[in-house]
């Protein structure tokens, strides 16, 4: 479902790099990416850096996010608390601490399981062929006319919110993509001469894999899972705001928002946070994805 | 078999692969989902006839006597195979039953909650294809110029921001500051504007990006510099063959994103009040309303089938080269 | 009208890409300038035409009946296209708009099509008519063949009437039969009065259309004169080199030593009774091979004939319809190589070359010195191994890989054309590194290609395959989808 | 203010927009032709039935019960004029209002109501199935209903919206809803399940005729989309506020809000079986633990919503002012809990014998308070040492869980006022076994011969002895901790005038509404 580039990152033609004039100066100079370049790519980077760093550090320098101190209720920020209080007296930068740290840890699982499942099981498919690969198919073509958030939605319900019934939802939603992809492209790579030449040279699967299969799927399993670590975190949010994601008090980004969002007049503060850091996270891969993109 | 009838069939058989593909696809896919939906709510947690119970009779009124006089009435204590069964067997004579909360026909209310879906989404595709479209080509025309630059800062913006923030944010511009659209609500075309908009923002951007991709792609292309050295003007090129090619790009792309909008508008009706499938499988869910659940899970996916079904024609009716070559000859 | 070009200088950055002095072109008279590539050749025809990309700046001026185009401009002659001037592209299977059938990509080109388009429909529907493709008007270019897509290219450039036409590199990926073809319609141009410039590393094709040849190299016309004389006596050293490195000229000492063995050689691949049927299309039928060690073996016939499929049901890559193929035991272990037509595609694309390299070498428990003396002997520098297959040349990359297939000392080496994407001068270099190593060796070969002379050349026997079939494609291509 | 300068600082183009909207003027008013009457709720219709129709057509005033009830809960006239009863309590008899016409012209018979209360009476669950009936009949223009012993609340059970009258149009063949068609002053006009439904003046309708005479209601869920509407001036009238928005509106001024304090407790269900809870001790600390003002300040937004015992003063029979209130007392809960046996462990959480102080608190999202005044009392309770395990779930987790059991404590606002007489309610919910939305493994006989003996209407003079003792008993065994009262609220536009609300939910009294001059 991500707008990849797929395809184009694979295909270099095969130009002379002898010296003197290009053979064919017909064909255009290397399509030029409009990302301004790598300033912006560092400052993504910085930026997911230090949210990595709050959600590493946070929690451990605010332990306790359920702490309710109900006289203190839309606390406005101060140096002790500084992003304030909410609607219960909580810590609002406590909370956010571990929504950050919740958010990037299911979101890194899911696409993980995701990647691992979709992966092997597009492997097995490409290589093997016949009629695991028929099977794997079939089920990979009904997955795929699944809108993800309604297996999400019916596996939420599941258990009322519980972190492992989101967590396999998530992940459930998304290997078919990875699946679909690699078994695409390592058909393709499998299919063409320079694994046929392996072959007659007896070189064995490892150098399949490794010399052939990898090199061409990492940069594309790269880009797929940094876009995919941003739809996971834009999904449990919005879970969390159709109200069937994470249970409170639990600090989920999307929870928080959707919590804070009727005191949006009186502790903006509130709002600000959580939309911040999803948004800083989301812009921070997208930016940090088109460097993968244009490889 | 003589070569003309080969060819014939050669060139008439994508349409009708792409419909049999598709059409198998449909198949699985309702056996799957509905029985995966019914699998899934049968081991939910609680007593399926005080969920029901509590849909039908709000939770003020669920007690234990309206619980079981649901459980008697709906058959809820025979076998859970036996309900499968007897719910499948309906579908086949396109019975989708009646809903267990409300006790109406099932058909009937997912009728309305469909064509609400399809008109929102249908509103926010056209938005997102003319705006989009439109700013992809323009930017494309000077690659690296501002606005292709304003594009590539609105692709990621647009995906940045949650659709249900967006939301948020469009009623808080639009209805309570500036007061001239309705915040939410169903009825009026002008209900329309903002939830399409809503999902048209994220999905315009993408649009754009692909779009500016294509035409810039296709403006190297040979034949479009042959074209050219034809003798056909600028314009004509453009109309005749860039636009044509790109959209070839554009409508597969627009298969892909269907998913995506379909994701949206759950969301987006749940934030302006729009009585959609979304909202009704939330409901159903909610309410353990099985055939709801069943019939709205089976609605999407088959929405989305029939989507995807419709860009494939499209395209093969634009593009007539077949998918996938063969390797070899 | 006459056609005059006056020092042109075509230049990118510091280097200058093309630097030629006065050509005068004349009705009737075609004028071929052949060179390898990367010699200018094509950039001086896109100068003429305007075409050039941005980041190369041309000097010069044209004169065109008395009218003066300074090149520098390149937008100066877009309102002749078309009408005065057209080029007529390469691969015209690239410059057919895919979605968009033949008849409507002709009729784009009369001059009338913006005023009376369903009278230039008609025109297009007979010019393609007398260009014997009446039944492909309605066809979409993916279901034509090479030479017919090259001849709905022809009828588009042409409509428009324009006097002067550049074909550049008009044959390639063109097989003989289609390449006569292409011959006949250039030299119908020239019947009808128009001026002829042609672009090619064909020297057969120069040959045919006579008129007068340049030879180009480094920027710079090194001969010119007319076609017989220099295509036959040529004057300056690498024009002689160029024409000694046709096939049919070669003459090298392993040339000879390919005659069949005798009958009672060992079989290393024996195929009995194969059918291979693609598409509803039958390749072959009841075919036996029998392929005998230290033979030389070419698979030949036009594009299309499944000279490829073949040869990949023989290597047991593909499993036949019918028959059965049988590989001798001298041929296990990796001693069955394979050479492809595109040596990127057949090395690993995104990892050092010294990676697959390595894999052969551990696997085989093969001494690493070894790979280094042959690509010595071959002429290559160790440091290539450093770089990707996408940044080595095609000459280098395919000697790379007679390298690579020569490292486990084959008894059979199967060549799936694989010279046929190099000039003339890099051909020569890599058939001889090949047939050196295969002399050596001592090993069995199998040539497929569809250049006749190459086969002759390299062969001690063919196999000839059966025509091209790719015509019937073409019959009911007017059923709309 | 502080967030003033974070305006300054906010950077991205969400934050600038978000703070466009905060900082804006707030609605504009249209001015534009007034009709129809826009009224949003959170309730959507599911279902036509009377008995799960949740009372949507008695607040529009579409369909009429024959009893009716003023905000005082004193009985009124309804759809009958006048009732009496037979010397023995066992014979009712309704006078219809006579000239009543059902929407669809038809007049409104003796019969056609007699078979409609029959069909309600079927229906599982409603206050009329439980009222010892043995007939409904028609006898001139009387309904005539017949009683197996006496039972004093009927007329109040009549004014249950269950009860509701509908044309014999109304009905399938096998007595099923298809269409509403009332008596009231408001016809359907268009209805569109589940959120739409219009409605229009009924022109026969013989009282006042309503100043507004066509009306437009709209459901929509999210509480925060209701509260955008109200802002943004789309609604006229909004119900089902949440507190903060509410807080909101009222600081800006545009837009008026009418309240009322409803006959509804929020409170904590305890099973009075379960092995720690059974303690009386144990339930009073529990509710000492809570801080009501605080919850009611800070989540509610309305520090005179905390309980200081179970009947709020919207209940003016029930409510006794002379009665010790229920107060936050944190050293005397830890005291009891001490006497009860239970004393920290070494994580600090209560133990004894071994046994942690571990319960579940169960409750559900359908009134958006409740979750977070779960959270509130988790958070108040650890305070003792006592680990509270919330669940939200859905709204039948409750009585399913009375059912079986297995539930420990839950969290639901309580409506006393289903019919107007409370002590129908209350004898249902602290009757000997208890009840879904009542006591749980606890009872009292004491208190159950009190209601009993109210309910047969025998002793009406000690009714108030009665109701004291009642709220008495309640308030020292704490079989339910109350926690808050409930006030209802609505958003008025500036272009309406004169809207009241019902404490007993029983009408939005639209007809009452007139448009501003």
């Amino acid at each position: 479902m991500a707008p990849f580039d797929t395809g184009r990152t694979g295909v270099e033609t095969g130009k002379p790099a002898q010296g003197g004039p290009p053979a064919l100066p017909l064909v255009p100079a290397a399509r030029r990416r409009l990302v301004p370049g790598t300033a912006v790519q560092g400052v993504a980077a910085a930026l997911l850096a230090v949210l990595v760093l709050f959600a590493l550090i946070g929690p451990l320098a605010w332990p306790d996010h359920a702490v309710q101190d109900l006289s203190r209720f839309l606390e406005a920020p101060s140096l002790a608390e500084p992003l304030g209080r909410d609607h219960l007296g909580r810590s609002v930068v406590a909370r956010l601490a571990h929504a950050t740290q919740l958010s990037l840890m299911m979101a890194i699982a899911c696409v993980g399981t995701a990647l691992l499942v979709g992966t092997t099981g597009a492997l097995i498919a490409a290589w093997r062929g016949g009629s695991i690969e028929t099977a794997l198919n079939g089920l990979s073509e009904a997955f795929i006319a699944l809108p993800a958030l309604l297996v999400i939605l019916i596996f939420s319900a599941l258990a009322n919110g519980d972190l492992w019934t989101l967590y396999a939802g998530l992940a459930l939603s998304q290997w078919v993509e990875y699946f679909r992809m690699v078994r695409a492209r390592s058909a393709l790579v499998l299919a063409g001469p320079a694994v046929e030449a392996a072959g007659l040279l007896r070189l064995g699967p490892v150098h399949v894999m490794r010399r052939h299969l990898w090199p061409d799927l990492r940069p594309l399993l790269t880009t797929m899972a940094t876009f995919g670590i941003g739809s996971s975190i834009l999904a449990l949010s919005t879970l969390g705001f159709v109200g069937i994601g994470v249970r409170p008090p639990t600090p989920e980004l999307g929870l928080m928002i959707t919590e804070a969002f009727p005191y949006y007049h009186e502790a903006p503060w509130m709002s600000l946070a959580p939309v911040l850091v999803l948004s800083t996270i989301l812009i921070g891969l997208l930016s940090l994805r088109s460097k993968e993109a244009r490889q | 078999m003589n070569a003309s009838t080969t060819t014939r069939r050669a060139i008439a058989a994508p349409a009708a692969r792409v419909l049999r593909q598709r059409a198998v696809q449909a198949v699985g896919l309702v056996l799957l989902v509905s029985t995966a939906c019914f699998a899934i709510v049968q081991s939910l947690p609680g007593d399926i006839a005080y969920r029901i119970a509590a849909g039908r009779y709000g939770y003020d009124q669920v007690t234990a006597a309206s619980a079981d006089t649901v459980r008697a009435e709906l058959g809820l204590d025979r076998p859970a195979w036996q309900q499968l069964l007897d719910w499948l067997g309906d579908l086949v004579s396109l019975d989708l039953g009646t809903s267990l909360v409300t006790g109406a026909d099932v058909a009937g209310e997912l009728g309305l909650y469909f064509s609400s879906s399809l008109q929102l989404a249908a509103a926010a595709l056209v938005l997102a294809l003319a705006v989009g479209a439109t700013g992809g080509a323009l930017a494309a025309a000077r690659p690296g110029g501002a606005l292709d630059r304003i594009t590539t800062f609105w692709v990621s913006g647009a995906r940045a921001l949650p659709p249900f923030l967006l939301g948020l944010v469009l009623i808080l511009v639009f209805s309570v500051h500036l007061g001239v659209l309705p915040a939410a609500g169903h009825g009026e075309a002008s209900n329309f504007v903002l939830p399409a908009a809503t999902l048209a923002v994220g999905l315009s951007g993408l649009f754009a990006r692909v779009t500016r991709d294509a035409v810039a792609q296709i403006r190297q292309s040979e034949y479009v510099r042959f074209a050219a050295t034809k003798g056909l003007g600028g314009r004509l090129v453009f109309l005749r063959h860039v636009l044509r090619n790109t959209g070839v790009t554009l409508i597969a792309y627009v298969g892909v994103q269907t998913l995506i909008l379909i994701e949206g508008v759950v969301v987006v009706e749940s934030l302006f009040a729009w009585p959609g499938l979304g909202h009704a499988l939330v409901h159903a869910i909610f309410w353990r309303d099985i055939p709801m659940i069943q019939a709205t899970a089976v609605a999407l996916a088959l929405l989305v089938v029939v989507l995807n079904t419709v860009v494939d024609l499209g395209s093969l009716a634009i593009d007539p080269r077949p998918r996938r070559r063969e390797v070899v000859l | 009208m006459s056609m005059r070009l006056n020092h042109l200088v075509v230049s990118h950055a510091d280097s200058t890409l093309v630097d030629v002095g006065t050509l005068d072109f004349e009705r009737g008279r075609p004028v071929t300038i052949v060179g390898e590539s990367g010699s200018g050749k094509s950039l001086l025809a896109h100068a003429i035409m305007g075409t050039l990309p941005a980041n190369l700046t041309a000097r010069g001026s044209l004169a065109m009946d008395g009218q003066t185009f300074d090149l520098s401009d390149r937008a100066n002659r877009r309102g002749l296209w078309g009408r005065l001037m057209s080029l007529l592209p390469q691969e015209p299977t690239l410059a057919l708009d895919p979605t968009m059938r033949a008849q409507e990509q002709v009729a784009e080109g009369a001059t009338s099509f913006t005023t009376d388009s369903s009278g230039a429909r008609r025109t297009a529907g007979t010019l393609l008519a007398a260009l014997g493709l009446g039944h492909a008007s309605r066809a979409f270019p993916h279901t034509l063949s090479g030479g017919m897509a090259q001849r709905v290219a022809f009828a588009a450039a042409t409509i428009g009437g324009a006097p002067v036409l550049i074909a550049d590199e008009p044959s390639k990926g063109l097989d003989e039969r289609a390449r006569t073809e292409l011959a006949g319609l250039l030299k119908l141009h020239l019947d009808g009065g128009g001026i002829l410039l042609t672009i090619t590393h064909d020297l057969d094709l120069a040959r045919e259309l006579g008129g007068d040849v340049l030879v180009m190299k480094d920027a710079h016309v090194v001969e010119q004169g007319c076609a017989r004389q220099v295509l036959t006596e040529p004057a300056h050293p690498y024009t002689r080199r160029l024409l000694e490195a046709e096939p049919a000229n070669w003459n090298h000492a392993w040339a000879r030593r390919g005659a069949p063995p005798e009958e009672g050689g060992t079989a290393l691949v024996s195929g009995e009774g194969l059918s291979k049927a693609f598409g509803g299309q039958q390749l072959f039928s009841d075919l036996s091979v029998t392929i005998r060690a230290g033979e030389r073996v070419s698979l030949g016939g036009p594009s299309g004939s499944g000279k490829t499929t073949l040869g990949n049901v023989l290597l047991r890559l593909l499993p036949p319809d019918a028959g059965y193929v049988h590989h001798a035991v001298a041929l296990r272990g990796g001693r069955l190589q394979k050479l492809y037509q595109d040596p990127a595609l057949a090395f690993p694309a995104r990892v050092a070359l010294r990676d697959p390299f390595g894999d052969v070498i551990r696997r085989h428990r093969l001494e690493p010195a070894r790979l280094e003396e042959l690509m010595a002997s071959l002429g290559l520098t160790p440091a290539l191994l450093n770089r990707r297959p996408g940044q080595v040349s095609g000459g280098e990359l395919q000697r790379l890989a007679i390298i690579r297939a020569m490292l486990l000392e084959p008894a059979l080496v199967f060549a799936d054309e694989p010279t046929s994407r190099l000039d003339l001068i890099t051909q020569e270099l890599t058939v001889a590194c090949l047939m050196d190593q295969v002399d050596r060796h001592g090993c069995a070969l199998v040539l497929v290609t569809h250049d006749y002379a190459l086969a002759n050349a390299v062969a001690g026997r063919r196999i000839p395959l059966g025509v091209a079939v790719t015509e019937r494609l073409v019959q009911g291509a007017g059923t709309p989808v | 203010m502080a967030w003033r300068k974070m305006r300054a600082a906010g950077a991205s183009a969400a934050a600038v927009l978000m703070m466009a909207g905060c900082a804006g003027e707030g609605a504009k008013d249209n001015q534009e032709p007034r009709q129809p009457l826009k009224v949003v709720g959170q309730f959507e219709l599911h279902s036509l039935d009377p008995s799960t129709s949740g009372g949507f057509f008695t607040r529009l005033q579409v369909a009429e019960t024959l009893v009716d009830a003023d905000p005082q809960s004193v009985l009124q006239p309804g759809l009958a004029t006048s009732w009496d009863t037979s010397p023995d309590g066992l014979t009712w008899g309704f006078r219809l209002r006579p000239g009543a016409h059902f929407h669809d012209g038809t007049p409104v018979t003796a019969s056609s109501v007699a078979a409609a209360l029959d069909t309600a009476r079927g229906k599982a669950g409603t206050p009329l199935s439980e009222v010892p009936v043995r007939a409904i009949t028609a006898d001139g223009q009387a309904v005539k209903v017949a009683l197996a012993r006496p039972f004093a609340p009927l007329a109040a059970v009549l004014a249950h919206t269950s009860t509701q009258i509908l044309a014999p149009s109304s009905y399938t063949a096998d007595r099923k809803v298809a269409e509403i068609v009332g008596s009231g002053p408001y016809r359907i006009k268009r209805l569109e399940q589940p959120a739409n439904i219009e409605l229009a003046a009924f022109e026969q309708w013989q009282g006042k005729k309503p100043a507004i005479t066509e009306v437009k209601y709209q459901a929509v869920g999210r509480s925060e989309s209701r509260a955008l509407m109200a802002e943004s001036g789309q609604s006229d009238v909004t119900f089902g506020m949440d507190p903060t928005s509410l807080q909101r509106l009222k600081q800006a001024g545009k837009v008026d809000i009418a309240d009322v304090t409803l006959p509804r407790t929020i409170l904590l269900k305890v099973n009075a079986g379960h092995e720690i809870l059974g303690d009386v001790r144990v339930r009073r600390a529990l509710s000492m633990a809570l801080d009501r003002e605080s919850m009611a300040t800070a989540l509610l937004r309305d520090p005179e919503m905390a309980a200081t015992q179970l009947f709020p003063p919207s209940l003016p029979q029930w409510h006794q002012k002379s009665t010790t209130a229920l107060t936050h007392d944190p050293s005397g809960a830890r005291e009891l809990l001490a006497r009860a046996g239970w004393s920290p462990g070494r994580d600090g959480t209560l133990e004894r014998n071994g046994r942690k102080f571990t319960v579940t608190l169960r409750t559900f999202p359908d009134r958006p308070e409740l979750p977070i005044l779960a959270t509130a009392i988790q958070a108040k309770l650890k305070e003792l040492g006592i680990a509270l395990q919330v669940k939200i779930g859905n709204s039948s987790e409750i009585p399913a869980g009375h059912q079986d059991g297995s539930l420990e404590l839950g969290l639901y606002a309580r409506n006393y006022a289903l019919v107007p007489d409370a002590l129908v309610t209350l004898a249902d919910d602290f009757g000997p076994d208890g009840a879904d939305y009542g006591a749980m493994g606890w009872n009292s006989p004491a208190l159950t011969s009190t209601l009993n003996t109210m309910a047969s209407g025998t002793d009406t003079d000690g009714a108030a002895e009665g109701r004291r003792q009642v709220t008495e008993i309640l308030q020292s065994e704490l079989p339910v901790i109350p926690v808050a009262w409930y006030r209802q609220s609505a958003v008025v536009s500036q272009r309406v005038d004169g809207l009241v609300l019902d404490p007993l939910e029983r009408s939005w009294r639209l007809t009452d509404l007139t448009w501003t001059k």
